[in-house]
């Protein structure tokens, strides 16, 4: 399979402030992808910037991809000047994707932010395996950011609102849903979001027992596993320390694998 | 127009001048999904360590203006893990092998040597003697790169040479004042090439948090910013010394590789553009092919060191 | 909110840690015609030297990725020119000037410095041990540069120092293997600050003729391209000296002048980017001003060094 | 007057094979430009390319003023692809312009290829200031290199045509015509073009006694004077050999003080 393709824009357009969809031609891409993988974007031609961007896949279809991003340094923002007829170098799809283990009957995701990208695609897939709908937490700053909402609804999920200044839903923080929710029995909680987000979902689900896969993000040079940059500190095979690498292992991790104590800030 | 491009170091062969830089290619794996790696003039290893070694902790890159700094810290499965995994896919894919070591002693750099001759785990040994990203970045301060030191270079060569046969090549530093005269010791230790360059030392902050954006503090500055500098060094070296050069830093495109072959390097290497292009190496080694036809040369090793100064 | 930005070099207080590198600014006229280049901390002119110098044959300047190289040789007007011609617009504008000086000789230095004190041509006085423009560069190869030979920095700054009460500061070159070490001289020999870094050598080489682009072979690099190197130079050198530390090196946006100036140094120069944005210094010192002030910063004294390094 | 600018492309048409014309708004740089200055043009927002390109001013409106340019290197391909409507920051007008000295009653210009771009303006200008058309030689490669020949003849300019390949016009270079030109008396020539070309045409104004300015290029980094990276070795004051800079002394010098001989090639 080929990982390299120049691929045409098909689609782009705002969604929130800052906010953007691209749609990327793929029929290459759209075949081998599953939800939670990701991309590598070469922004422009030359050496500004110098590295490619990671982009989760936020949606498959039957000839290409939709990503789903947010400007917030110079390579987005060059990324968001793209017009649709314009071609884009793209890599991939990268990376593992989300496990549905059967013996889950209860899929629950919690998404903050722009870290809501990878789920539609996740939530058309266990409709299509499972036969269920996710139920999903969705937070965010304020009301501007709490994307995909209508999809999730029209996928026919249960869908909780919660924002930090409580301009739409809940005031608060997932967590907080999180805390509140009548769920029992085993579920399996995806998340994908800012860090602190991330730990604090998954300290729950320990308590809960709970499955917990989250979507991490890092610094990547290759996305390919080759240059080492992207590592974060695992427990992986058989409670053998390694550091792991996003782009490889990952992006998908079982919570329970990470060495939360040893990842700074 | 045939034309040949192949090229010795020692009495190693490549199929043409083209190699990967250690540490941007893995152990091959992984770019062997996007294209034939036994293409390649020689396939360079990450860095190699007698016991395997985790790295240095995250965040390890930061993007730079044309380049990229790098504080992975020799994270790399140790000798023989590379031996028992990773060796047996090079050899299938029959791959020329360059084995790039790393140790913290003479006696650790001989040890991987002669281990590596004798399970056949290499065709040429390339020591990296300047790794900036091992030692802590407070310490490092008056705790040089053996690189940067001409006479370790020499007492490490010559310690590795004499008790291994393969082809040895000895990776320098571009932290220096005078590049020759490490290159100098490193030919006098019996060093069959010299590849240069590794990184040069650099840093950056975030402003808002005023950390160091790398937690090493300090990193390897690599990318087509350097390639200057590493043009410069190369033309120093090669014309200072008679054994080949392995020449990098920067190179992306085959102009840039014709530049450093220009220059005088036999070998070229690409790094860290491998992240931005996989295929960047292929397209090299076709388009050092068709400069040399449409140049009318039968023989690349006729373009080393070809540059007029008046 | 009130904020200091003024910072001192020896017994000189800039009223903002903001200038241009030496031959970037020509002596102020030119841009001068975009701003009012008496806002500027201080205006760094071109190197004098006592002759006036044609420099070198061009073609001197070569475009690299994210960064230059020049090999201009150092041509200006000459000392005498200068205070006649340069010196009294710039005084005109009341400009707060550090004169950057070149000389083959100490006694060159000397005398240069001594003429411009007795002419009050300047506010302070840029040694430039530096410049990598000024040997042919083939016979460079065992000329180094002065500030490659710690030795030689602390005898040429000692005897400036002597001659003179003008603050004094030294430039360094990045081309060494160890910059705390000339650094170092430079204070002992009596150096009120010092500037880090001036450009890195490097090369290029057109790949139709096989020759080097720059007439002169090899050039300066300078840029974003040498930022990070830069950076960590200034971290290094800051930490080791007491005096003041002028950091520049690819610094284009506040953001870039912040990272030198929570690296270590108390003053900043804006170098080749003036040339695609010659507003960029006075950008900066808004730009720095309101950094401050949402930090809640009353003085930028207190960012000089503030890094925290775990 | 500032010389910094926001300009609105308003006009950006392919002329030839890799020749563009590009029109930019700009009241104050129309008003303050002369026939033979240039621009420098901030390619990209990023540092790829780090320096502007200069290219010289073709055409000088009320509004705006237009550029004429060729494709070569990655700086003006990257130049071809912006829209009309985007904005372009420009820096100028810079240098010196085109002198028309009243005595001569001749004025003949002679364009090889690219060349040709000042001399829409100066056309103009002599038009109004003199009130007579220039004679002009237009050489080039073949004929898709022969531009603004319809210009020059709507503003009743006699024109003559030479080509390399004889495509158009003679074959031969623009020298094969000039020595061929039936010209007596005081005759004012303007060139500009490869190098060799204008050299050629210094050379036979020198015999003939006529006066020549030619519009130089060089690697420019700054455009203003101050880097001294674009100099050319000339004698210019008092027989005083100096290193002329081209942004500021130049672009147009009169061919005899410059030092051809200290030029290398
Ligand atoms: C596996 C993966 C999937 C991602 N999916 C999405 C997505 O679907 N939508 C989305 O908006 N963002 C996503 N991100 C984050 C996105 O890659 C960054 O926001 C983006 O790279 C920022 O680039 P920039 O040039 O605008 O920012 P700059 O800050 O200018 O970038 C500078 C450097 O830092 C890196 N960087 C900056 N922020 C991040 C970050 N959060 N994570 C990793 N590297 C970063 C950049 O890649 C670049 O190398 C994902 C990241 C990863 C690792
Ligand atoms: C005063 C002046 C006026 C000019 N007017 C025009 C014009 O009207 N139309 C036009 O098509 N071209 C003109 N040029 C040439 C034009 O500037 C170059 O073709 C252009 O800079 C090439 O940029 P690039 O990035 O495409 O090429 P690259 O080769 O990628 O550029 C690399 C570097 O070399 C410089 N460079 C390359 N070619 C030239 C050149 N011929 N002269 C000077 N520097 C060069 C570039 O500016 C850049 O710094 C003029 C040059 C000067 C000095
Ligand atoms: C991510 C990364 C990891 C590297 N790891 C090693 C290594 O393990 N051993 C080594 O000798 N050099 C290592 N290098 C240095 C490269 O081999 C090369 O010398 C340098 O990057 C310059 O080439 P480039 O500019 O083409 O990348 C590494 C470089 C990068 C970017
Ligand atoms: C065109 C040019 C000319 C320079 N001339 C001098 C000089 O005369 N004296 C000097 O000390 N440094 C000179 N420098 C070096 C700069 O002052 C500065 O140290 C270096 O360019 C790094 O800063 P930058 O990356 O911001 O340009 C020159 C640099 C450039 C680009
Ligand atoms: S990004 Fe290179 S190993 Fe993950
Ligand atoms: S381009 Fe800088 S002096 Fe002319």
């Amino acid at each position: 399979m080929n990982k390299l393709h120049e691929c045409l824009i098909t689609l782009h357009n705002p969604v929130a402030p800052n906010h953007y969809r691209m749609v990327l031609q793929s029929k290459d891409i759209a075949g081998h992808s599953s939800p939670g993988q990701f991309l590598m974007l070469e922004i422009s031609a030359g050496y500004y910037p110098f590295l490619r961007r990671p982009m989760s896949i936020e949606r498959i279809f039957s000839d290409g991809v939709s990503i789903l991003y947010k400007v917030c340094g110079e390579g987005t923002k060059i990324l968001s000047t793209l017009s649709v007829g314009e071609k884009i170098n793209v890599q991939g799809p990268l990376g593992n994707s989300f496990p549905i283990p059967k013996e889950y009957q209860q899929y629950l995701i919690i998404a903050g932010g722009i870290g809501v990208a990878p789920f539609p695609a996740l939530v058309e897939k266990i409709l299509n395996v499972r036969g269920v709908a996710p139920e999903i937490i969705l937070a965010g700053k304020d009301y501007t950011h709490l994307l995909c909402e209508k999809d999730f609804r029209q996928m026919g999920c249960k869908t909780h609102l919660v924002t930090e200044d409580g301009s739409a839903g809940d005031m608060g923080l997932a967590t907080d849903i999180l805390k509140k929710l009548n769920i029992t029995g085993p579920t399996i909680v995806y998340t994908c979001g800012p860090l602190p987000m991330i730990k604090n979902v998954h300290k729950i689900c320990i308590e809960r027992k709970w499955l917990c896969y989250a979507s991490l993000e890092a610094e990547m040079a290759c996305g390919e596993g080759v240059c080492l940059g992207c590592v974060v500190p695992a427990k992986i095979e058989v409670e053998n320390e390694m550091m792991a690498r996003v782009c490889k292992e990952g992006p998908i991790f079982d919570t329970q694998v990470i060495l939360w104590e040893k990842i700074g800030e | 127009m045939n034309v040949n491009l192949q090229v010795s170091i020692g009495n190693l062969t490549l199929k043409n001048p083209v190699t990967v830089a250690s540490g941007t290619f893995g152990y091959g794996e992984e770019y062997s999904e996007y294209f034939d790696i036994s293409e390649l003039g020689a396939v360079t290893v990450k860095s190699l360590t007698l016991q395997p070694r985790l790295g240095n902790i995250p965040p390890r890159i930061v993007e730079t203006p044309a380049g990229m700094l790098n504080a992975i810290g020799l994270q790399n499965v140790g000798i023989e893990n590379y031996l028992k995994y990773k060796l047996p896919f090079l050899r299938k894919q029959n791959c020329t092998i360059i084995a790039n070591i790393y140790g913290t002693s003479i006696e650790e750099y001989v040890k991987l040597a002669e281990y590596l001759e004798k399970e056949g785990g290499a065709d040429a040994i390339e020591m990296n003697l300047s790794c900036p990203n091992v030692h802590d970045a407070r310490n490092k301060f008056k705790c040089p790169l053996i690189a940067q030191s001409p006479e370790w270079v020499e007492k490490y060569t010559s310690a590795v040479r004499s008790s291994v046969k393969l082809p040895l090549i000895v990776k320098l530093s571009p932290n220096i004042t005078d590049i020759t005269e490490p290159a100098l010791s490193a030919e006098r230790g019996g060093a069959d090439g010299i590849s240069i360059i590794n990184t040069l030392l650099g840093m950056s902050i975030n402003t808002h948090t005023r950390r160091p954006k790398l937690k090493n503090v300090v990193g390897g500055l690599s990318g087509p910013a350097i390639r200057p500098v590493a043009l410069k060094m190369v033309w120093d070296v090669s014309r200072t010394v008679k054994i080949p050069v392995i020449g990098m830093g920067g190179i992306c495109t085959t102009s840039d590789a014709l530049e450093f072959i220009i220059a005088g390097a036999r070998v070229v290497a690409v790094g860290s553009y491998l992240f931005r292009d996989p295929l960047a190496p292929i397209r090299i080694i076709q388009g050092l092919r068709d400069y040399c036809i449409s140049n009318h040369l039968d023989d690349i090793n006729n373009l080393v060191g070809s540059i007029t100064v008046d």
